[in-house]
């Protein structure tokens, strides 16, 4: 109890957690679902884009694209490490995510059906990640505030190369202009989702601010992200699909319609339009990988061996 | 005929892009993040240098085509690449195996060619030779390390250099147009690189507890623009955004 | 707003179009000859289904864009097909699965539109009920086989059933379009099929000792072009030669 | 002695050899390579077809082409139970073929790189598969003959069928016009070396012609084949890649160039341009479907016992 005591009046204080303090159990579990969750939403992200990276209609993007999911891959890796540092081997947190357990974003159970949804994804999904993680670079817990610092400059340029790319559409042909609309239209609610169940369905989110693992409410970031994102629109000549939006003067924010909840929960019971295709995807990759990963392991025992010997 | 040297970085840039475009079809399927990380970096530096190679290409032709349009717009049998960076990737020893051929030979072209009497050429060698490099170090590790891992992974290696020999020689022929382009130093003459290529390749093989095959019925005839059946299909998805829309901008 | 006839003939001819194409890419990849056989016989019936369906389609449209312009110049979200067809072979019990699946409801639908007040679609419906029947049988016969089969037959064919279910209910959707049609004796009420679909379906997936998985959060979204992510990858095959050279006649 | 007397009798009169009848083992070993050699062709045949199956230009070609395919696939079928009549087991050939100790056409291991390929190999290739086998509907092995008549008629169809998707290239586009010279280049000389080595390189001919398994010399037939298909190519106004080649008054034949022999007997030998591809194409498939294969004789199996049970 006087451990918990101190703990929280560190956190209180806006001290960091560093891995070798103490720290209540449940701190500790809240922080390897919340931290591994969010690299598995990197890792399995990959994949929707990975989806037009072959088939990028320019060079130049092309790289652009190769080169923010090799970032999604280095963030992933951070947030593997981050997670590590709690007691969770990686082995665990991806068992975990094959196995169902464990959890991703779940916008990366929509397809990516045109080239625009990766300028979508870029603006929106980006975008939305920013809201959340801005906070967390005071996140109580220090690797992964740390890896946040990180994580949120490179997600930063993700938002604006995804905005470019819109941008080139809507001042191009009208199919292009076409395809920009109609991605913004499939990506609207699934982002405004990614911040969760509103605050009142939402049981453990006293607990995380209180412990600084989280910092702002689901709704509060939403608004803020409403607000952010829909002058962005109007700069790009698209509409949102919401036939509710409006400025609300009194507010100072946008009031907006009813999020479909059905379709969330639905989501994150693992029913999204290709939730299966995604995890199917990544356990498909692992077991390929397997002999690999053997091999690699042998060969360094061996290397230890022969090493030792000489 | 088209201009030589116009031919000459065709050639050097689609090997670039094609390979690249095969190292995009692992994303996130790879063995590990590490892996996919690594593979998405040599991915990205070929691309680099398939832009260089086939902007300088464009302005060379003089009409008016730049990298995009080169990429986009040609036919298979317009593309100069060699047979080995079209194959399909196979598993991953078959990736690495690709990987090591084609970089090994790549790095000795490139350390050739920035000393090339066009100076454009030897900037673009100069910058890409580095990054081959390292592409040379860590498919060699690969090979080493599954050649001497598992059983399992020792024979996929083994069959990973075995089906890819065929494909050897023909990085290192030079034909009539190569050879004028060398005597004038711009182009590096490929069959002097050979020997060191055998002597290096050799020597990671051995380390890998690998054994070079026989020499096998080689075969030629990409810088003709005679391919494999993959290649057309591969460019079927590569391109079909740029064929569907040929008025857009990206 | 389509011709909603129009929007109707072109789901019956993509649901042809689309599997069709699927079970091509099968081809000298069978398990045995005498499947690689059946199932090109499946694929050329769907064919020659598709080609019925949008020729019509073209007509009643009536801006001159014949069954080869509908079937290579729409893009993904022009298709109307439903999600089943377009999703990936698998392996071959799920390529049974989707067949038998599909094929079931089919011949159900067709059947009902032999009676359709528009005697064009009664007499395509007529010809191609006689077709599918054998594909019911042929599919069923093979889910029966493998799920009564060895325990690895019997695993495969459970998961190809239970990968495919959340894609069943989109066959027997009516939207406010088809409402219509069938208010006006054109389109059949896919409602009214189901109970026989269940009852069939059951009674085959009992004969193969499976079971039957409890319901999915169903999936749809193919009546309004809203696909999965494969079905623009398989466009930019198929349509490749169609796209790369717009004025040519084949 | 007196039944071989009696073998060589009834063959020299034309008669049929049933399975049932007494043949020399050096006949019934030379037909089983060959029957089982054409069945195998027809087989991995389909492969260089298939490669366009998935992107035919046309629904009406795509059904073409499905079509002939399917036939291919029945003429394999025909094929390997006319060998099967000679007392070899259909897996026992499929493995011969698998490690590379039964042959099958050189052809089949140069790639279709073009749409033309597919009007190329249906005029060019089943039209010297023609060649090949309308002596043979009067082999002396009765299935085998049987066999044959069938095949002819459908292969001669898949000529016309070829000749025609060229036709419609060579008045179509520059580019499709193009694309049908660069397919008969291609496609020439491996065509031409379909009738095997020269006779004077031929051993086994002189044998094989007594016992009707073969009823015309390899550059008979080769002769054969050029005389009827030059004058076609002329009607296509498409140019044989051959310098050497011209009408010869006197013989009443064309004369044409010397094939390249290496080329030939490197192909032969497993060498030709896609020869790996195409086996592993073959053996992943068996392999691959082994499990159907299990489970349809483990089905079968069950099926009996239940029929006798009841």
């Amino acid at each position: 109890p006087a451990k918990v005591a101190r703990f929280e009046e560190r956190v209180a204080a806006d001290e960091f957690i560093e891995p070798n303090d103490w720290m209540p159990e449940a701190y500790r579990k809240t922080l390897v679902r919340q931290i591994s969750q969010h690299a598995h939403s990197e890792i399995v992200g990959m994949l929707p884009e990975g989806n037009w990276l072959t088939r990028a209609p320019s060079l130049a993007r092309k790289a652009i694209l190769l080169a923010k999911i090799q970032d999604e891959a280095g963030h992933g890796l951070y947030l593997y490490c981050a997670a590590e540092t709690l007691g969770t081997s990686r082995q665990e947190m991806i068992e975990a995510l094959h196995s169902g357990k464990a959890k991703y974003s779940t916008i990366f159970n929509y397809p990516t059906l045109t080239w625009a949804d990766i300028g979508a994804i870029g603006w929106l999904v980006d975008g939305a990640a920013i809201m959340n993680q801005v906070p967390l670079q005071r996140t109580s817990y220090g690797p992964y505030a740390r890896a946040m610092v990180r994580i949120c400059k490179e997600e930063s340029f993700h938002q604006r190369q995804g905005f470019d790319l819109l941008l080139q559409l809507v001042n191009g042909t009208p199919e292009q202009k076409a395809m920009a609309q109609d991605a913004l239209g499939r990506w609207w609610w699934p982002s405004l989702m990614m911040f969760g169940p509103p605050d009142d369905q939402s049981p453990n989110t006293a607990r995380s601010m209180r412990w600084r693992i989280k910092r702002e409410t689901n709704d509060e970031l939403r608004q803020r992200f409403v607000d952010a994102t829909v002058p962005q629109a109007e700069l790009l000549g698209l509409k949102v699909p919401d036939p509710d939006l409006t400025w609300n003067e009194e507010r100072g924010h946008y009031d907006f319609g009813e999020i479909d909840w059905a379709e969330f929960y639905a989501v994150v019971r693992g029913d999204g339009p290709l939730a299966k295709e995604r995890l199917k995807a990544r356990r498909d990759a692992w077991d390929q990988g397997a002999w690999v990963r053997e091999a690699a392991d042998a060969y360094e025992a061996k290397q230890a061996q022969r090493s030792l010997a000489a | 005929m088209a201009d030589p040297l116009f031919e000459y970085l065709q050639r050097l840039g689609d090997d670039s892009l094609i390979l690249a475009q095969r190292l995009c079809e692992w994303c996130g399927r790879a063995p590990s993040v590490e892996v996919d990380l690594s593979i998405a970096n040599m991915g990205l530096d070929l691309l680099g240098q398939a832009q260089l190679f086939l902007a300088y290409a464009g302005e060379i032709e003089g009409k008016g085509r730049d990298e995009d349009a080169l990429a986009y717009h040609r036919d298979a049998a317009e593309f100069r690449n060699c047979l080995l960076v079209e194959q399909p990737n196979g598993d991953f020893a078959q990736t690495m195996a690709r990987q090591f051929l084609f970089s090994l030979h790549r790095e000795l072209l490139l350390e050739a060619l920035t000393a090339s009497s066009d100076t454009r050429i030897a900037e673009i060698a100069a910058k890409a030779v580095k990054e081959v490099r390292y592409h040379v170090e860590l498919s060699s590790d690969w090979v080493i390390r599954l050649g001497d891992g598992t059983d399992e992974s020792h024979r996929r290696m083994e069959e990973g250099l075995d089906w890819f020999w065929r494909f050897v020689d023909e990085m290192f022929e030079l034909d009539a147009l190569e050879t004028e382009l060398a005597s004038s130093g711009i182009a590096a003459d490929r069959r002097a690189l050979r020997g060191e290529f055998d002597r290096r390749m050799t020597e990671v093989v051995e380390r890998a507890t690998l054994e070079v095959k026989p020499s096998q019925w080689p075969l030629s005839g990409g810088r003709r623009g005679r391919h494999g059946e993959e290649l057309s299909r591969m460019l079927a998805e590569m391109q079909v955004l740029a064929r569907a829309y040929p008025d857009a901008r990206w």
